[in-house]
């Protein structure tokens, strides 16, 4: 365990590269690219050494490389104040970075088909999973959707990664008009899959899941729960996730997740406490060992 | 030479004055990450409960300037969890433990202190007074100096006399001294303050109370300046009742600020969410305040800014 | 179609609903070097009292994280100056003047609101009740709700009835809808929420509290969740009476912010020292935030956050 | 007066200069340089979009230059939190500043002979107004102080431009070990002088002030008191200050001052409210036409 451990580092940033509606900043992080597996992420710092932000902002690792040392890319689009602050670095300066973080995608043993599903900047994490994914001889599929064609992301590489890509936008400026569950179906059915990946916004996420169920293959999900340690001292990034023992806990997504079985995550319970959950109002233990009792995940 | 950092928190002496805030730091296993837990005065672990509690829906919390605005709602495993997998595992990487704890009568306070004051290694006991009064529709301990008395000395009556038994309480009360002294009335070996300051954010977008709970917790460096009033102004009133000062510690400096005021040890909480470093970082600079000022203990200047000037601790 | 501004409090109507906060903004002649003060929705005057005031010693103020630490003790040139140099100049300006008004007895403030009757122009009275009672001690006339509705009763008795009393609440009080209710009582025709919080900060250099009075008053950002809590708690109670809300308010969305948890305008204060252009900027921004979510009337929005989720306002 | 009034602008850094413990700083602010008189400062927003700093740092405008339309150079030592953020700016960014403010330091109609005293960083506003003198045919001499020798300000300019110039530092490291007001006596002996102005700490300002009434010559002192505003708002700066009429008023030293004639300033009583200023507990009005009361400075 301790060889995964997260670490805190001050990393100088190379670059910051605008690419459509993104920005790519580059930092160099030794510690965290050696130990990095896809599906994890980064905690930033924002705002420096006098901000007023006191929560760190996640970003999925998009990319590590050897050089320097070791290198990590993470890519993201202005949302807030915390993103305006980073689109505004430049190299040289150094950024306090968290990481890696979070539980990774699980990888199969065997050489299986795989599609990779994913919605504007949460496709970050499926690149490096699809490149993993390739190096261990299975077949990976894309399906990325966006609102419009500036926000699909690395089209490019997709399609080079890929077996087939399949691109969706809300306005129908690149690829099919429509969402990604709209796409998906199709994908399935060409290809016969033996596991999906999805990551991207909570809807997006429940409707991937409800499909693979109807097809009956293991998905694997990215949640994105607003954070503030992103180290899972907080409470604040909880979701309803059913454990191996049946019963439903509230998962901190930073360090149970961001990955969960796709049938294990509540959706349709998120942003409340499920009844049933352990330790919920009125809820009475049941079983007599809680220790014993897995935790979620 | 290097400072003289211990400080003593009623019977009890910590080799230093840093602790972490309870509930900013679970029971400290995901900060021993980051860095040796046996370095720091003490971890003060996440308020507990009798039974395992799933807390509030999400969204839990909202950023403020300079501050968080939080409803978690004690989320936690329970008392029996928390004695076979927590506690022991803080004991076993030579963590002093400061258990916190949390019920909604004096009852449930009261088991909560027998339960820890047979398991082994507690340093001292840490009473939330903040949690819903169930026999008061709702209303919070620290809303009524009488209903936190009876909390506070159904503790110290179950506590096994060597564990100090401190009560936590809250900015939000009509009157901070006058709750203080009724606790230590009831025997409190000592006081920790502040809790959150109540608080609450809109989200512009939806249009709705930005955290679930619609009202919320401010904590970090924004309530720093009422933290140190309430501690300031307490000590006045109680200068040998032990406090432990927090809110919006961020920097070792702030540390020296909280003991200037009458705290005898300070926890850091909210800032651990943007530093995990952060309780080792502030025990380095605080450390060095003391050294660049000549200070050889830092006990020598608990409560140092009510003496008058020019009667500041000799260096 | 730019979206209509407009936003009444009581029987005045504004133009739009940006203040600035007393004490903060002086009589509005400082600000017009920077803008044109006859723009925002009025300024509000720093709180005079019948004779010129001094105020307390240097320093009277220290920074604190997204805050300010302040305790200038209310120094003023008096009534008289008032009328004659800074009431003339505002409204030859054009600007819309609430006039603040302090003082140590009921006696006080009604001669006060008699001269301000007298004088033409003034839009509205605000009453800053968070002065001390020179009959009870020096205790706060927010301290106790039966002494803040006698100070708000003589104001209105002395008020020309076409001029609007506000009274001014403090958040550091044990029952902050107990007080409203008081003041709505005594007849103020709204309320205006929140004034500075109670706080500390020690010089580590010194040793010493770092403003003078050693008690001060936090402003700022760090405590716009405090102020969006009472404005909220307070709208809920009494959901007919107009609120001005203030504290923290550094942009156009911290504006809309107050306006959704209940307050027809919104004043701000401390953020002017570090822009003092921030009234016509957070305008703009305010304006903006209106268009991007097509919201037609900012009146609309006043109190949305209460409403149940779906009800939020046409767009 | 309308045309002194002080702008806001959001000024791109030009240059950021090391010079021995301080840094000097040249902004493009071209309304600030054309409307600066000596002994003006400007009132620098620190820390950014996002920054917990709401008090604006106040600084000495050491030099305007016509260049780029008007730049603007004032020098600084890290002190704390804000002004180590200024150090770290780089050419390009962007400082929001607000200026030219203060009353500006009375010149004299004639030629005469004036004696400059500057204390380490206070010496600043003494550059622009050595040259403005020696262009009205003045005899400028410097006396500049400070606790060593990487902290006296500007040595070679000083020499250049006054008659004569002395140096103290606490620990004897250039100049004469001592204090500016151990050097001005002999100063004020050697050259029949008209005029003293001075700016630094308080003691400093204080003790000049004694030694100048000594010699029956006025002084106009610059006062550093702790400002949030810089713009006459926020009534923190205050200073107790005897005005034409006798009466003493706490008078705002970023709009009344910062400079002030040395007498007026009752130095002894700064910090407190004297008993006997306008408006003190206990005070009575004296006269009845408080308006006509000329304003304290
Ligand atoms: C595991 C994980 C991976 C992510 N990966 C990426 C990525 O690769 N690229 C990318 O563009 N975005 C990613 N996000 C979302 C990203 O964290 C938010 O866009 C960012 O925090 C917004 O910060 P802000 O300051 O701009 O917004 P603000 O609205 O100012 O943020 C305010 C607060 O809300 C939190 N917050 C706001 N939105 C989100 C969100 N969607 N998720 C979590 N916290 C949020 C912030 O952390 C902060 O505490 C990821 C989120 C998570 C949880
Ligand atoms: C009219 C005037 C002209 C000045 N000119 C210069 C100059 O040319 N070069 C220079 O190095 N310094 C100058 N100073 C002092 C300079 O303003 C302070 O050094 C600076 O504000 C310290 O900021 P900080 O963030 O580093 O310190 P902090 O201690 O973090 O500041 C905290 C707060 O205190 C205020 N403050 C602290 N020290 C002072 C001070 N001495 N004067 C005023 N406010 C203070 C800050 O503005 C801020 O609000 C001048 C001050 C005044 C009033
Ligand atoms: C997310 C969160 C959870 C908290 N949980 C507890 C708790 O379980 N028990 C408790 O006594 N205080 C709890 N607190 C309060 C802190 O211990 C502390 O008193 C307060 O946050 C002020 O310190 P800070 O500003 O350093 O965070 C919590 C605070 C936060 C932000
Ligand atoms: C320096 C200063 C002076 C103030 N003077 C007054 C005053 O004279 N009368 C008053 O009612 N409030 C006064 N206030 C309080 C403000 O009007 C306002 O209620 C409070 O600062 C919160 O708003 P803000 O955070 O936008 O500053 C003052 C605040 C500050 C910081
Ligand atoms: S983000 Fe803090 S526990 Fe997950
Ligand atoms: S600094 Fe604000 S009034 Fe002078």
């Amino acid at each position: 365990m301790s060889d995964f451990r997260p670490v805190q580092m001050r990393s100088p940033v190379l670059t910051v590269r605008r690419v459509d509606a993104y920005y790519a900043v580059t930092v160099v992080a030794p510690g965290i690219a050696e130990r990095f597996r896809s599906g994890q992420f980064i905690a930033v710092a924002v705002g420096g050494e006098q901000s007023s932000m006191l929560s760190r902002r996640a970003f999925a690792i998009h990319d590590v490389k050897p050089d320097y040392g070791g290198t990590v890319e993470f890519l993201f689009a202005v949302r807030g104040k915390g993103t305006a602050w980073l689109a505004e670095r430049r190299s040289r300066d150094l950024l306090d970075i968290v990481g890696p973080l979070g539980r990774p995608f699980p990888l199969p043993r065997d050489p299986v088909n795989c599609v990779l599903v994913g919605g504007g900047a949460g496709s970050a994490p499926l690149f490096p999973l699809a490149h993993t994914l390739r190096r261990r001889g299975c077949r990976v599929d894309f399906v990325l959707g966006a609102a419009s064609a500036d926000r699909v992301f690395s089209a490019i590489t997709a399609r080079r990664v890929a077996e087939t890509a399949t691109f969706t936008t809300d306005d129908g400026s690149f690829g099919v008009r429509g969402r990604v569950t709209d796409a998906l179906p199709q994908v399935l059915e060409d290809a016969p899959s033996d596991v999906v990946y999805a990551c991207g916004p909570m809807p997006m996420l429940r409707e991937v899941t409800a499909l693979a169920a109807r097809y009956d293959i293991p998905v694997q999900v990215s949640v994105e729960e607003t954070m503030a340690c992103g180290t899972g001292v907080c409470m604040t990034c909880v979701v309803p996730v059913v454990g191996e023992d049946g019963i439903t806990r509230m998962a901190r997504s930073c360090v149970d997740g961001p990955v969960f079985r796709g049938e294990r995550v509540r959706f349709d319970d998120v942003g409340t406490i499920p009844f049933d959950a352990l330790g919920a109002p009125g809820w009475k233990a049941r079983g007599d060992d809680p220790v014993s009792a897995r935790e979620a995940g | 030479m290097s400072p003289d950092l211990r400080t003593r928190l009623a019977n009890v002496e910590l080799a230093n004055p840093i602790l972490t805030a309870a509930g900013c730091a679970g029971a400290g296993r995901e900060l021993a990450q980051f860095f040796d837990i046996a370095r720091i005065g003490a971890v003060v672990t996440k308020s507990v409960m009798l039974d395992p509690r799933a807390g509030l829906p999400a969204p839990r919390m909202a950023e403020t300037p300079s501050g968080l605005l939080s409803a978690t709602g004690l989320q936690g495993p329970g008392i029996e969890v928390f004695l076979q997998r927590d506690l022991p595992w803080l004991l076993a990487r030579g963590g002093r433990a400061v258990v916190s704890i949390a019920g909604g009568s004096p009852a449930e306070y009261a088991e909560l202190a027998r339960r820890l004051s047979d398991a082994p290694g507690v340093t001292m006991i840490e009473v939330n007074l903040s949690s819903p009064n169930l026999a008061d529709q709702g209303r919070h301990f620290t809303d009524d100096p009488a209903a936190a008395a009876r909390v506070v000395h159904a503790v110290r009556s179950h506590t096994r006399s060597d564990i100090p038994v401190f009560a936590k309480l809250s900015p939000d009360v009509p009157d901070l001294v006058e709750l203080a002294v009724a606790c230590v009335q009831a025997r409190a070996d000592g006081l920790s303050m502040i809790n959150t300051v109540r608080g609450m954010a809109i989200d512009t977008t939806t249009m709705r109370p930005a955290v679930a709970g619609g009202v919320g917790g401010v904590s970090g460096p924004a309530i720093r300046p009422i933290a140190v009033a309430c501690v300031y102004e307490v000590h006045a009133a109680l200068p040998d009742v032990p406090i432990i000062g927090m809110g919006g510690v961020r920097t070792g400096t702030d540390a020296l600020e909280f003991l200037l005021a009458g705290a005898s040890a300070v926890a850091v909480g909210t800032v651990i969410f943007h530093d995990p470093s952060a309780c080792v970082r502030i025990l380095r600079e605080f450390e060095e305040e003391l050294e660049e000022r000549g200070v050889r203990r830092a006990a020598d200047l608990v409560g140092a800014a009510h003496r008058p000037m020019g009667a500041q601790p000799a260096r």
